[in-house]
Order: structure tokens, then sequence, then C-alpha cells
């Protein structure tokens, strides 16, 4: 789910690159003057967002703006963790950890009216309701008969949120699921107005002033395309804690633009820089090195309509080849110039029960390239596959920068190591989705973001019903231990399973893991106060401000 | 008179004249090609656009062996090396340097240039033998004929261009020829209606009329009578439609439907050094600059080919 | 009767890519006041060009005026600044052109295209201006001359269009007219008119014409004086009498014989001159029409035959009419029936 | 009269044309490959189906094509796929007014531009004036428009500062992306004028002119300008709706709110109605733009009107 962010950001950030043609200059005379207006912050933003309408999709602009005007039952703090907003206090948690119920504060929306209950349990019924025909509701399916309803197999109400009075919301879950509180920080889970929804109907949500907000900030009518602009919410029930007045949020796609913009003082933030900005900049005094979390590897279809690849890709032998011959190290130092070489498929940043990141507990090293094994294991594969030759295979990847580069080094590493045959076919994003839904692929560029900080947001990718398993890869027990995680009560060995899970399909070779990203970021040391995540919302500016000296 | 002169009766002879040389012209005749070639060749501008694009042809068939190594093949220890006047000259090293992932600019730069010449050229053929055929067509029958293809052509203009080719490519996956057939496809129009103007106005001449009269065929009349008249606005017509071609190409490589990577344009290669305007001029900078004499180049051409042809300025 | 203009000497060149075409070589004659004088000869033999330079119209580069004078007025034009041409032009000397269809410009109001003068030279009002210019479209046998001012040319037939030529040309009563080829774009039957409208026009107005033409026959209808003209050069000039009747060069006999005459009789045939004129990039240094002339000696082929005065009206230049030369009668063809 | 009949005539052309074009595209569009819905790959049967139907899309094709045509007339041009709800009338009128004024601004710069290096390049051919819009209409037409808006952005903006290297707002944000729109203006309207011109000059109306004794000024004004504007003119049309329709490159480098991005976007994500709305909306101006070219055209030259109307 959180995929989607993470591409579309991809996409973003791609479509920017594309022209990175002239970034700053030398050093921005007027950089790191401060601004005059010391309560308005000029912010980068991608491109306008979509819709407003936070039941429907959540792409990156709209998660930017909605997650600082909104404020959910709990909101993360500075280290990722959920603590409670309008939620008062910890929820009521039954023995079986199915059964959650909320105490609600005493809050508003901007209109004044009180935030209840209702408001909640409304927006999640919302969402499953398949006439929303919301594309986010399966972020939904961990509540009772979600599913089921988002299917039409049970009717709306008997979702498990039931709004006990004004001020106590009773959520029944399906499974147990230890981060939960993570989901309802997230905006597909924020409180929604029945009488507003119903007044404006099709048409709400569209332009800002179609929505109400009980969050930091509101979005400000004035905001119009190519820019936001959120103003302090006065309504809001922490709003002490809220210093700035407004955050003008910028919709710049070209990233070179962003940094022209960021050396001439006219932006406070740049978002993610890109190819050769990633060298010029690496140690500049701004740099800002966000905790990230996005996981990429290279899928193989198992089930490739030509036999001859599907026999190749089934050999294993032929799989820990390409696996070999891939050197991640320079991919990521001179062809990404930003992120890890990667070895497994959940990123560092994810924790598991114990509380330490789940890299720390089950060590997955990236493998090391040996163009000599590599060639060796693909010819004993052949054989074994009965293959006179390698077939000639194709590289999907979507045309966003760094993308079709990391194809072409891959293209050129199995070329010089393996001897093998590949074309790059890169493709725009929707279209690279939809060949590889329909498994038109050989190799397919895939990265992955966590909706939530839990191994599961990863590793329920692989099951062999999973929807986004494009290439097929299919372990009977791989798939018993991830059915088996969902409905553990006992989290250590839950986390324990998933570990053991993610080594099986490491030692499988089921696709090739080749590096987790990071970002760099280019941001005023003026600005201070925001809390950057590697999950949910990228930044939150409720207690932001800008420093005065 | 010059005095200096002293006349003698034998002078007042009649002189030997040859008959033959009396109803010669006495002016060798010329070959239209001829004249043609010899009015080009004295336009300075049009032989330097002549040399400066046969330098770039020849470069584009020995430039890619002259390179370190093929067009491909990546050196990621050497990223972005910049060109020095030094190795541009002798080749030790990297003549125009290297990209963003180690490959030597100057073999992808000789052989980008030949597939968008490729390219450009395809484009230009085939939108010439499309926009002549229909303006021909459309323009020698007149009437219903014309009336119907005018609205088609009126109505393909109304579909902007870009959707057009967006769509084509991504039915069709971009190559050689389907980017020159998509470029085609929007591009004939224009080319359709100046050939159907030009053919209206010479239908009504005199010698159309004539080889009607006696006689002459519907086909006949058009490739015989119709189309050398019509040549010099074709020629030209290429001309032009060569560079804007290979400025489209660079366009679509611009917003990621461009020739497939590691495959290389000069449109893909100025695409990939855009990004690096700041910080690796050279990688945009060299692409560009070939670009920009090979345009000029051909309009320079172009123009000069406009003049020759010209019967106007023919005295 | 006074001179009102004399051309004396005039070479006029055109510098091309393929070398300079000389197009004009050492032309000379001149013209009385109210006279009517024909140049007549070949397309390219430089009649056009000769009317043009007068008038200082044709673009330099890539002509230049190599030598000679146009005195008129007491002025040299080949020497007078452009703004004192640009007073001359259209007030002194006006001209017509051949084609009526592309003489005038198509997008504007015929109208408007006479005005013009008049308000530039004359310094007439607009409406002052338009009620000369019904006057003149009325003179030059326009009819309801007030709707047609307010049309554009493509709505005149070619015989009007020269007629409306004629009426922007005459409406500033300029001194001299030059007429390059009036007629040769127009149906027989409207040639006559437009040569008569002429001649009406002159005595109206008083103008002297210069007629440039390759058509002898309207020459005959016009004409006091003609001036014959072969590759650059004048090679014979005289009376319209002197011309028709005494012709003394061949080549003026040659375009005699190839013009069909009223006194010509039937069993007669039109004699076409053999052979085209002389490259001008390389005039010859003899006579130009020494290779196509049925008597052309030895002399002609090497020395230009300085003019020769037949009588005070004639002048002459072959070397024929030299003592040492046999002596050659015209062809029957030529001269007449008798 | 004659200009009324004749743009009534080309009026009911151009309303003809445009229903061809939009019906047109309209069953191309269908032929499209793919889903018109966003992530498939993760949405239950029920939600496309429910999506679908919300669009209209499981109708048969001719019922949603009168449906369409029938909003058209009403002014709607239906609701966009992508962004969900959208109008897409709301959506081209949200970036239309910063790329019309980028446009005409680049048009009517350019034209100042090009007109004069292109009367003056045609009146003294082989001079440097000629030789020098020679060059800038090559380079014009050679550099790439994102070359030329990031070398732009990058020395007037952030190495000199004169203008803001990007974002929207006052006149001077607007200065750089006009002067980036404009090179490809002035490098044809030079072009074409400069040939015209020389034309024209050669015309034999231009020596009557001469011979009236008109100076030289007059001459150009009054008798070659406007017969040398004339072809200048129909490409006018099409390079105005062009413009105003936004350039993605220029708005992509400059951060500007424009239209642009919509004619590759509606594509890249195969937003039906969006392409649909896209294309009906650039179809009507450019015929627009053309029939006010013809009547120009009419005003013109004289000619044009009585031929078109049938009379001659």
């Amino acid at each position: 789910m959180r995929k989607k962010l993470a591409l579309s950001l991809g996409l973003l950030l791609a479509s920017s690159s594309v022209l990175a043609a002239c970034g700053g200059g030398g050093g921005g005379n007027t950089a790191n003057e401060k601004p005059q207006d010391t309560k308005t912050l000029e912010w980068y933003m991608g491109e306008d967002p979509k819709t407003l309408d936070y039941a429907l999709d959540v792409d990156q602009s709209m998660n930017y703006l909605i997650s600082n005007s909104m404020d959910g039952l709990f909101r993360l703090d500075a280290d990722h963790k959920p603590q409670p907003a309008i939620a008062e206090g910890q929820p009521q948690i039954s023995s079986d950890k199915k059964t959650y119920t909320f105490k609600l504060r005493d809050a508003k929306w901007s209109d004044g009216k009180p935030v209840t209950a209702k408001d909640f349990e409304f927006a999640w019924k919302r969402v499953v309701d398949p006439k929303t025909a919301s594309q986010y509701a399966n972020i939904m399916f961990f509540i009772e008969n979600a599913q089921e309803i988002n299917q039409g197999k049970k009717p709306a109400d008997t979702l498990g949120v039931k709004a006990k009075d004004d001020k106590t919301l009773e959520v029944k879950l399906k499974n147990p699921t230890p981060f939960f509180l993570d989901l309802v920080a997230f905006a597909t889970y924020l409180p929604q107005r029945e009488d507003i929804v119903k007044k404006h109907g099709k048409a709400y949500g569209v332009t800002p002033d179609k929505l109400v907000y009980n969050g930091p900030f509101e979005i400000s009518t004035e905001s119009k395309k190519g820019k936001f602009v959120l103003k302090k919410n006065q309504n809001y029930w922490d709003k002490d804690k809220v210093k700035l007045e407004k955050v003008n949020l910028h919709s710049i796609e070209d990233d070179a633009t962003a940094v022209k913009l960021y050396e001439t003082g006219k932006l406070a933030w740049s978002g993610p820089l890109s190819g050769a900005f990633l060298t010029k900049y690496k140690n500049h005094k701004d740099k800002f090195v966000p905790p990230y979390a996005s996981s990429w590897v290279l899928i193989q279809n198992f089930k490739a309509k030509d036999p001859n690849k599907a026999k190749f890709f089934g050999n294993k032998k032929i799989r820990e080849a390409i696996d070999l011959s891939v050197d991640r190290n320079t991919l990521v130092d001179k062809v990404l110039r930003t992120g890890r070489p990667s070895g497994s498929w959940v990123p560092k940043e994810i924790t598991v029960t114990s509380g330490k990141s789940i890299r720390e507990e089950s060590k997955l090293d990236p493998t090391k390239p040996d163009p000599a094994k590599a060639k060796q294991l693909l010819q004993e594969g052949l054989k074994e596959a009965g293959l006179s030759s390698a077939p000639t295979l194709e590289i999907l990847v979507n045309n966003i920068d760094p993308n079709p580069q990391i194809a072409q080094y891959i293209k050129e590493e199995l070329r010089k190591n393996l001897g093998l045959n590949t074309v790059v076919k890169s493709v725009p994003f929707k279209q690279r989705l939809e060949l590889s839904d329909r498994g038109e692929f050989d190799l397919v560029l895939y990265g992955w973001g966590p909706d939530y900080n839990d191994p599961m947001t990863y590793m329920e990718f692989w099951t062999s019903d999973s929807p986004n398993n494009k290439g097929k890869w299919s372990n009977a027990e791989y798939d018993k231990l991830i059915e088996k995680s969902y409905s553990n009560t006992n989290f250590e060995e839950r986390s324990k399973d998933l570990m053991k899970a993610e080594k099986i399909w490491v030692d499988d070779h089921a696709t090739v893991p080749l590096y987790q990203s990071d970002r760099l970021y280019l941001v005023k040391p003026y600005v201070k106060g925001v809390k950057w995540h590697f999950f949910n919302a990228d930044f939150d500016l409720k207690e932001a401000y800008i420093e005065s000296k | 008179m010059k005095e200096t002169m002293k006349l003698t009766p034998d002078m007042f002879q009649p002189a030997e004249i040859d008959d033959s040389a009396k109803n010669a012209i006495a002016r060798p005749s010329i070959g239209f090609w001829k004249d043609v070639w010899r009015r080009f060749y004295r336009n300075v501008g049009a032989m330097v656009g002549l040399v400066l694009l046969s330098i770039i042809l020849v470069l584009t068939f020995v430039g890619p062996s002259m390179g370190k190594t093929d067009y491909q093949a990546q050196n990621l220890s050497v990223q972005d090396q910049e060109p020095t006047f030094q190795n541009m000259i002798s080749g030790d090293d990297y003549r125009f340097g290297t990209d963003n992932l180690g490959r030597d600019l100057w073999t992808r730069v000789w052989y980008g240039t030949k597939v968008s010449l490729m390219i450009a050229l395809l484009a230009a053929i085939l939108e010439i033998v499309f926009g002549v055929t229909i303006g021909v067509i459309s323009g020698y029958f007149g009437g219903m004929v014309d009336n119907i293809l005018q609205r088609v052509i009126e109505v393909l203009y109304g579909i902007p261009n870009l959707i057009v080719v967006i769509l084509f490519l991504i039915i069709f996956d971009p190559g050689i020829v389907p980017i020159a057939l998509a470029l085609a496809l929007t591009n004939w129009l224009p080319t359709a209606r100046i050939v159907r103007a030009q053919v209206l106005k010479l239908k009504s001449q005199e010698y159309v009329l004539a080889a009607r009269t006696l006689g002459s065929g519907h086909i006949r009349t058009m490739t015989k009578h119709l189309l050398p008249n019509i040549v010099s606005i074709v020629i030209i017509a290429v001309m032009f439609a060569i560079p804007s071609a290979i400025f489209y190409e660079a366009f679509l490589s611009f917003i990621g439907l461009g020739l497939r990577p590691p495959e290389a344009s000069l449109g893909v290669i100025i695409n990939d050094g855009a990004q690096n305007l700041q910080i690796f001029p050279h990688e945009l900078l060299i692409p560009s600059v070939i670009i920009g004499i090979m345009m000029l180049s051909f309009n320079l051409i172009g123009d000069g080919l406009r003049d020759a042809l010209d019967p106007r300025m023919r005295k | 009767m006074s001179k009102v203009l004399e051309v004396k000497d005039l070479q006029v060149s055109f510098k091309t890519y393929s070398g300079e075409v000389h197009a004009v070589r050492g032309v000379s004659f001149d013209l009385d006041e109210g006279e009517t004088i024909a140049i007549v000869g070949e397309s390219g033999c430089g009649k056009s060009v000769t009317s043009q330079t007068l008038m200082r119209l044709l673009p330099s580069p890539p002509s230049v005026i190599k030598g000679g004078e146009v005195l008129f007025d007491g002025k040299d034009l080949t020497k007078v600044s452009e703004k004192e041409m640009e007073k001359i032009r259209g007030a002194q000397i006006a001209m017509i052109f051949q084609d009526p269809m592309t003489s005038l410009n198509p997008t504007l109001k015929v109208g408007d295209q006479i005005t013009e003068g008049l308000m530039k030279h004359h310094k007439m009002s607009k409406s002052d201006a338009k009620k000369k210019a019904v006057e003149m479209l009325k003179k030059v046998g326009i009819p309801s001359p007030e709707k047609r001012i307010n049309q554009y040319p493509h709505q005149f037939s070619g015989g009007m269009r020269q007629r409306a030529m004629i009426a922007i040309a005459l409406a500033c009563a300029p001194k001299v007219l030059i007429a390059d080829e009036p007629t040769t774009a127009l149906d027989v039957t409207i040639q006559a008119q437009i040569i008569d409208l002429m001649k009406e026009l002159q005595k109206d107005i008083k103008t002297s014409i210069i007629l440039i033409t390759h058509d002898l026959g309207v020459v005959a209808d016009i004409a006091k004086r003609v001036v014959v003209m072969y590759a650059g050069k004048v090679v014979e000039s005289g009376t319209l009498e002197e011309i028709f009747y005494q012709p003394k060069h061949p080549y003026t006999w040659g375009l005699l014989a190839s013009m069909p005459r009223l006194d010509q009789t039937s069993d007669q045939e039109l004699l076409p001159i053999p052979g085209s004129p002389p490259d001008l990039f390389k005039p010859p240094k003899g006579c130009p029409f020494a290779a196509r002339c049925k008597h052309a000696m030895k002399i002609c082929l090497e020395e230009m035959p300085e003019a020769t005065k037949v009588s005070s009206t004639h002048q002459v230049a072959c070397w024929l009419e030299h003592d040492m030369a046999p002596k050659v009668e015209p062809p029957a063809a030529a001269v007449g029936g008798e | 009269m004659d200009l009324v009949k004749y743009s009534v005539r080309r009026f009911g052309y151009m309303i003809v044309t445009l229903w061809f074009i939009i019906t047109v595209t309209f069953f191309l569009m269908h032929l499209l490959p793919g889903s018109p819905l966003r992530n498939e790959e993760k949405l239950p049967p029920q939600i496309k189906e429910q999506i679908l139907k919300e669009y209209g899309l499981k109708d048969p094709l001719h019922v949603q094509y009168f449906r369409y045509m029938g909003g058209l007339l009403k002014g709607d041009l239906g609701t966009s796929m992508t962004f969900d709800g959208k109008k897409i009338t709301d959506m081209v009128m949200e970036g239309f007014p910063a790329s019309a004024q980028l446009g005409l601004q680049a048009i009517i710069l350019g034209c100042l531009i090009g007109l004069i290096l292109g009367v003056i390049s045609g009146l003294r051919r082989g001079s440097w004036v000629d030789n020098i819009t020679t060059v800038i209409a090559v380079l014009g037409v050679s550099v790439p428009s994102f070359v030329i808006a990031a070398v732009l952005s990058y020395s007037l903006g952030l190495k000199l500062g004169w203008f803001p290297v990007a974002l929207w707002g006052t006149f001077s944000h607007t200065v750089l992306p006009t002067l980036a729109l404009t090179f490809i203006v002035i490098a044809q309207i030079a072009r074409y004028t400069r040939t015209e011109m020389v034309e024209v000059l050669e015309q034999d109306y231009i020596k009557t002119a001469k011979a009236k004794g008109l100076a030289r000024n007059k001459i150009l004004s009054k008798h070659a300008l406007r017969n040398a504007l004339i072809p200048a003119v129909t490409i006018l049309g099409p390079m105005t709706v062009n413009l105003m329709t936004g350039s993605m490159v220029v708005e992509l480098i400059f951060a500007i709110p424009g239209m642009g991005k919509l004619f590759v976007d509606c594509i890249n994500n195969k937003d039906l109605t969006l392409i649909m709305g896209t294309t009906t909306f650039y179809s009507a101006f450019l015929l627009f733009a053309i029939f006010i070219v013809d009547i120009l055209y009419g005003l013109i030259d004289p000619r044009i009107r009585v031929a078109q109307s049938g009379k001659e």
C-alpha cells in the first residue's frame, strides 16, 4: 500500500530529475538568510494532490497536507512511536488483543463542532464501503469484517467499529495486530464529518473549502494550483504547541528547480536530491538525511510466458548466479550515489517486538559479487534446466530516474559477468504496473516502502496469493509462516517466524535484493522542530518553528 | 571606334559563319539541376552547411570506432569525467569525457547522431510520401475529393500532436521505426497542405491543361507534369522536416518516451546530460553543440536549396 | 521643340553569381516634348532595363549603372539622390508595366492606389484625391468609377486593370510616360483600345511617351520615332517612316520581315530571324548581330560599327554603311510589297 | 456582405470539424490498451466495478458517446478519473490562465522581435542583420526548449539573480519562462517574414508603387508589409494555441501552475475522461483560432473572401 506512496514519490522524483539542469550555484549568497517573516514557512511539495478526500486515496502531496491539518486517534512522535492525539491516553486492549477501546479528548473541528467517536465510525465505514470505491480500503482490513464488506459480502454496518458514545470508540480487530496504533495515525483512519460529506457529495474534498479540519493547521482557501497554503487552526485542541502561522507548499516537479529555489532562499526545504546533485551536496552543511525505509529488488518471473524463461528462472543455481553477478556497492556508490546495498527485503528501520531493528536480530548481509562462481553456477544451472543457452531477458522499469540507470547498470553487469543478453524496457509508471500485473516481463525493478512499523508490511508481499507477488515465486513453508503470524498472539514468536520467512526468501534467491534507498534533503538550519518519519507522512510540522536569534 | 584599326577592303568580304552556329543558342544551355547546383555551389552559407554536415556524417561512421569503448560499455570508475582539449585531439583518453555511467561520450554522441539522423530521415521520407500523395491527389482532383481530404486533414489537425504521438508510442514500443512513424503521423499534415496549394496553382497553368487536352491520363499528368514541378518545395520540406524530427525526438526523450536505454540518440544523450548541466556541463553541452551544428547545417542547406531552386532567381 | 529627356551612352550591368551581365552597353536617344518614341527589340535586348534605369527602378545590387547620363529637367538622373528621385517618379516621369494582373497591389482598393501618388506629389487631401481618382478612372474609360474606386484589382478584368494602371500613371500629369510593353499581356481587341486611349490622353495631358515594345504593329500606331535595340545597343534609330520604309540595319529588316502587315501579299511568308541573341556575359567584340546576319563580313566579327548618320533623324550602326562595303538591298519582305 | 457570409460559413465548418474531432478521439481512446484505473492490481473486483460504473464505463460505447456529447453541449467536460471527483472544466481552467498569460506574452514579444528581424533581413539580404537573424532563427528551432529553459533559469535566475528562478506570482516570475518560450516564436516569425518579404519585394506592384514616387518607408508599410504578413498570420493561429495551452517543459522547469502537463499526464495515467477533455478543449481552441485567422485573412487579403464564398 505504501508502495504507492514510495513510487509516486519516485514518479515525481523522476519527472523532476529528468531535467535536473541547473542546480544551486556555488554557495547561494542569499541561502541562509533568515526569512523576515518567522511565522511563515516556505515548503516543498511534489505534484499537486490528486484529491483531498483521504478516504479515497492517499498520495504523497495529499499526505503532506492532510497529516498536518488533521489529527487521528494517535499521532507519531519524533521517534516514530504513536502517541495519543484525539484519543485521550492509551486505549483499553482486551486480553485477546482484538478489541481496542479509545476514549476521546475534547477536540474541535475547524468549524467549531466537537470531534466525536461518531466521526471515526462514519469515516471508517465510508472507507470500506464498496460504493466509496476507496483505493486504499485494504489498509482497513485489519478490522473485523472490513475485507468482507469491501468485497460486498457483508453490509457496511457490520464493521468492527462502534461509537459507544460521543467520546468512546470501540474497535474489533480480525486478528491481534501489534502495530494497530501505527495504523490509526495514518490518513485513511482519520475521522470524517458525516454532515460535511453529505453536504458536498461528489465535490467533497475536491477543494480545500469542501472539507473541515481537526489538526494543527487547516488548508487555506487561498490554496490554488501550484501553491497550497496551510494556516494555523485556531480551533485545534493543542494549538499552543503550533508555532507557525502559515506554511506555503509549492508544487515543484523538477528537482533541479527545487534546488535552485532552495539556493535562492525561496524554499526552506528541498525534497530528495537525485543524480549528480547527490554528489554535489554530499558534504553541504544543510544536508539532511532523514530516517527512510524503502527496499528495492529485481523480481524474476517464475511464470514467464516463454517456457524457456520460466525454466531459466525456475533453476535455483541460475538465480544464485544472477544474485552473485551484481555488484551492489558500485550500484549504490556510483549509479545511485546514495542508499545502502541490501541482502534482505525488510529495511533496517523496521523494528521487531524486542524494540530493536530487524537487521540487528537477523543479519542478512548483501551478497558479495563473485563473477567466477556465478559463471560456473550459470553453466550448471543451464544444464540442469535443460537449456542450451540463456534466453535474452527483458528488464522492465518505469522511466523515472534513477530506474533506467539502474536497469542499464544491471544489464551491463549481467553482460560482463554472465554473458547474458538483456533488453531494457523503460515505460511510463502506469504501464509498468500493468505489464507487471499481467506477468509480461522477465525481470522487473520494484521498490516497497512501509505502511507501518512491522515486518509484516513487507513479508506479506511474497505469499503465493499476494497480488504484489509479480514473479509468482511460491514457497509453502513461507506461506505457512505468514499465515500463522497473522493470528499469532505471541508477538515474540511472531517476530521470529517473520524473520525465518525472510531467510527462506533470501536462501531461495526468490528475487534479487539490490539496495535500500536513502534520501538526501536540504533543510535550512533555521527550521526547527520538524518531525521526519519513515512511514506515514514524511514530515510533521505541528511543532515546527523558525528560529529567530 | 578605335582609330588604331586600319580598315582594309578584305575585311568587307563576307564572313563565313557556320549555319548551325546561327541556330545555336549563344549561351550554353545549362540543365536545370546543373544550374541549381551551380547556384547552390556559389552560396557560401549553403556550402558551409554542406561541409559541416558532411563532417558530421563521416564522424557518425568513423567516430564510434575511434572511441575507447562501445556506446554502452560502462566504466564506473571514471564517471562524469570532463574532457580536455588534449584528449580530444590525441584520443589518449575519452575524447568527450564520460557520462554518469562512465560511458564514452565520444562513441555515444556519434552513435547517437547516427541514430537521430536515421529516425529523422525515415520520418522525413514517410512524411513526404504521405504528404505529397495526399496533397497531389487532393489538389489535382479538387471538388469532392479535395473537400473530403481537406476536412479529414482539418480533423487530424485538431487532435493535439502530443496526444497522438504518446498514444502511438505506448501502443508500439519506442524504437527507431515507431518513433519515426509517430513523427511522420503528425507531421505530414502541413506538407500535404503546402503540396496541395502548389498543385492547385500549377493545375490551372497552360501546360497542364495542354497535357490533359492531349489525352494524358490522370496518373501520367500527376507524375509527369505535376510532380517535377513540386520537387523543389518537397526538397525544401525534407530539409526542414529532418531537423524538426531530430528535435521532436529529443523532446520525446525528455518525457521518457524516447529510445530505450542504453540505446542512444542525440535526444537521449541531451536529456541525460540536462540533469547535470550545472555540475557536469560537458554532458549537455557537447551533444547540444552537435545538434545545433547539425540543425544549422540543415537549415543553411535548406535555405540554399530554396534559393537555388527558385526559378525566379534564374536569370 | 525642346528636349524633355536625353539619354547619353547609358551603360548598365548586372552582377550575378555567374558573372557580370552587360545588359545595356552605351544607349543614347532623346525625347521631345509631347512626342512619342518607341524602343523596339527582342526580349532581352535591354529595352526594359533601359526604361527602368531612367526611373532608377532597378535594385542595386545587382544592377549597376556603369556609365552615361540621363538628362531630365537639367539634372542627370543617374546621379540625383534617392529623395529627389522620389519627387520625380510618378510626378514627372511615370510608368506602366506589362502585366496588369501583377502590377496592382491585390490587397489595396484601386482608388487608394490612384490617390497615393496624388496625395504625395500634389499634396491633395484624401477627399480631393478621391475626386481626382474618379475623374481619372472616367478619363481612362472605366464605367461607374465612383463604385469602382472602392473595388479591389481582382474585381477588374485585364483590360480594365491596364486602364487603371494608366490612370495611376497619368494622375499627376507627368512630363514623360514610360509604357513598358503595355499591351503585350492583353487580348488583341483590347490592345487597340489601350493604344487609342494612350493617344487620346497624350493630347489631353501633353505628355511625352516612351513606348517599349517588341511589337512593331503597336509602334506604327502611335510612335513618331523608333529606336531599335539589339543586345544592349541601339542599332538603328529614325522616324517611323525611315524605319519602316528605309530600314538600313539587317536586324531591322529581320524585325520588319517577321511582322505581319496589311500591305503584305498572301504568298509572302513571315520570315523569322534565325538564331538567338548573344550571351551578354561575354558580349562579342564585333557587331552583336553578326552571328545571325546574312550579310556578315569579316569586319563585323572584329569591330563594332559606329553610328552613321543617314539623315538628320536617321542613324544606323552597321558596317554595310561603310564605303568599302558591298551594296545590299533590303529584302522585299522588310520594306513592303512594291 | 461578403465577409459576414464568409464568416458564417467558416463557423459552420468549424463546428462540424470539432464534432468530428471529438468523435474520432472518443472512439480512438477506447482502443487504448490497459485499464483506466489506478492501482488496479490491488483493487477487489467489486471496487473496480464500482469505479467503472461511476464513470459510466460499463455502458455500451454508444450510450457513453451520447452522454458525453450531451454533457459537452452543457459545457461539461466530465470528471477526471485520476483526480477523484475533479471537474475537467475546473482542471483546465485552473491551469489555463498561467499558460495563457505566458503564451500570449511569448507570442507578442516573439512577433515583435521576429517581425522586425524578418523585415530587416528580408530588406537587406546578406547583411549582418540578415546573418544574425538566420543564426537566431536556426538556434531558435535547434536548441531544445528544455535546454533553453534550464540555461535561462540557471544563468539569469540563479547566477545573476535578475529574475526569480521559478514559481508563479508577480510579473517578474513570468519573465524567464516567457523568454524561454519566445525563442521559437521569434525564429519562426522571422523566418516566414523574411521569406515573404523577399518574395513580395520582387512583385510588380512594388515596382508600381516605387514608380509612383512613394518613399521607401511608405512602400514597405503600405504595400510590402501587409502582403508579407499573410503567411505569418497563418502560422500564428496554431502557434498561439500551442503556446497558450502550455509547454510542459517550460512549466515543469519554472514550476508554473499551467496546463501543459495535462496533455502528457492524461495519457500516462490513461485518464480517459481527461484525455477527452484536454483534446476537446485544445481542438475547440485551435479551431477557433483558425477561424479567427481565416477572418483576419479575409480582411487582409480581399481575394480570399470572394474566392471562398464561391463568387469567382
